[in-house]
């Protein structure tokens, strides 16, 4: 398994409830997967991961990149600042 | 000049945005032109959806923000490499209108070497891959301001 | 809005330029967007005869120049009548290198407005028909710069 | 015959020696006319003559404009503001 944090921002963190989470998830998990694995833990945050952006360490990511160990993972939508 | 040695100034910020400051911080003894750009919250706006706003609540994910700001510079002078020095800065936390929430600014020895397209290419970007969102606050309640751009792989 | 009611300022002044003064006069309730240009004096020029600066010596014919700064923030007006506010300021006297000497600012409700290009059109407007004249010294004496523009009748 | 009042800077400044001068010139005289007789006078302007930059009343002016009572005539070199 690997440990990963969660963090959100914006709508998806209103939906979430929380800034951030911590979790175990399995070696080799990729984006999409995690992405449907928080779908089904998280009914509040289905609609959301349609169209939420990724970040693995600071970086954007996309559905086919593995999590890697220790991730630093962000959800948010398009960005607005300005 | 060596590249290593041009200021790149990039901050997300609670702090008033000082642009005499941001100005002097990007301005070497070779540079004799800035294009500056700065967004400021409006009060009223009657482009598309007309409506007023009370105050608009920016909140950012600060380190990676900062990141990405680097990297806009970066593609900034990739791109004009006479640009000398950039300053980018993101102000957050609650706003109201007529304050200056954004700053893009690039020097330059002169002006007609692309200085102005240096700065608004930087704003633009900005709104595209730097991790800030704003809530705007008016009469009717409040909403998240929507942005519509994907980063591509690599961004 | 009356055209009458948008901020208009224009100045020859003795004084240091402060951006975030101008930047405020020109921020109104509906402008979300701000294009700023400043000149600098370099204190080293690469470009053409390449040369070195101790100052320039700036001198202006005032109350004419005042009347044309005006007449570029109405031309700017023309142009872009999307622009609200319009700042233009010489700074005249002695002036050494990395001290801001011109600024031109154009505040509009949206950045893709063409707020950049007016701006932009405002310097290259004002360096030819407002009456400022600048003598620079440096290590090999004192030398009047030369303009190249010659005014049509009606400018 | 015209008072007028003429204001030098720059470059016409220097050559001129003095910054402003009063003149009573012919009424109906032209631009091109007081560019002759200030070539004539003052023999350090003649050359400035052939490349100042004229003002009327703060205005640019032409050398077939005729100079009107009271005038004031701004000489200088093309603008290097900025």
């Amino acid at each position: 398994m690997n440990h990963i944090k969660l963090l959100f921002f914006a709508t998806i963190r209103d939906r979430a409830g929380v800034k951030s989470l911590e979790m175990d998830i399995p070696t080799d998990l990729t984006i999409q997967g995690l992405k449907d694995k928080l779908s089904a833990d998280y009914p509040n945050l289905k609609q959301s991961m349609q169209s939420v952006l990724i970040t693995i360490n600071r970086e954007y990511a996309f559905d086919e990149a593995v999590v890697p160990p220790n991730a630093e993972i962000g959800m948010f939508p398009p960005v607005s600042g300005g | 000049m060596q590249p290593s040695n041009l200021p790149t100034f990039y901050s997300i910020t609670e702090s008033e945005i000082d642009l005499n400051d941001l100005l002097a911080k990007i301005t070497l003894t070779s540079t004799g032109a800035a294009a500056i750009f700065t967004g400021m919250v409006r009060g009223v706006t009657t482009r598309g959806d007309a409506h007023e706003t009370e105050y608009l609540e920016y909140e950012s994910y600060i380190p990676m923000a900062e990141a990405k700001m680097k990297q806009v510079a970066d593609e900034i002078r990739e791109k004009w490499p006479v640009v000398e020095g950039v300053a980018i800065v993101q102000r957050i936390g609650k706003l109201y209108p007529k304050t200056p929430t954004v700053l893009i600014a690039c020097t330059a020895a002169h002006r007609d070497t692309g200085v102005f397209d240096a700065a608004r290419y930087g704003i633009d970007r900005l709104k595209e891959i730097v991790p800030v969102w704003k809530k705007e606050v008016g009469p009717s309640g409040e909403e998240w301001v929507e942005g519509d751009y994907i980063p591509k792989p690599g961004e």
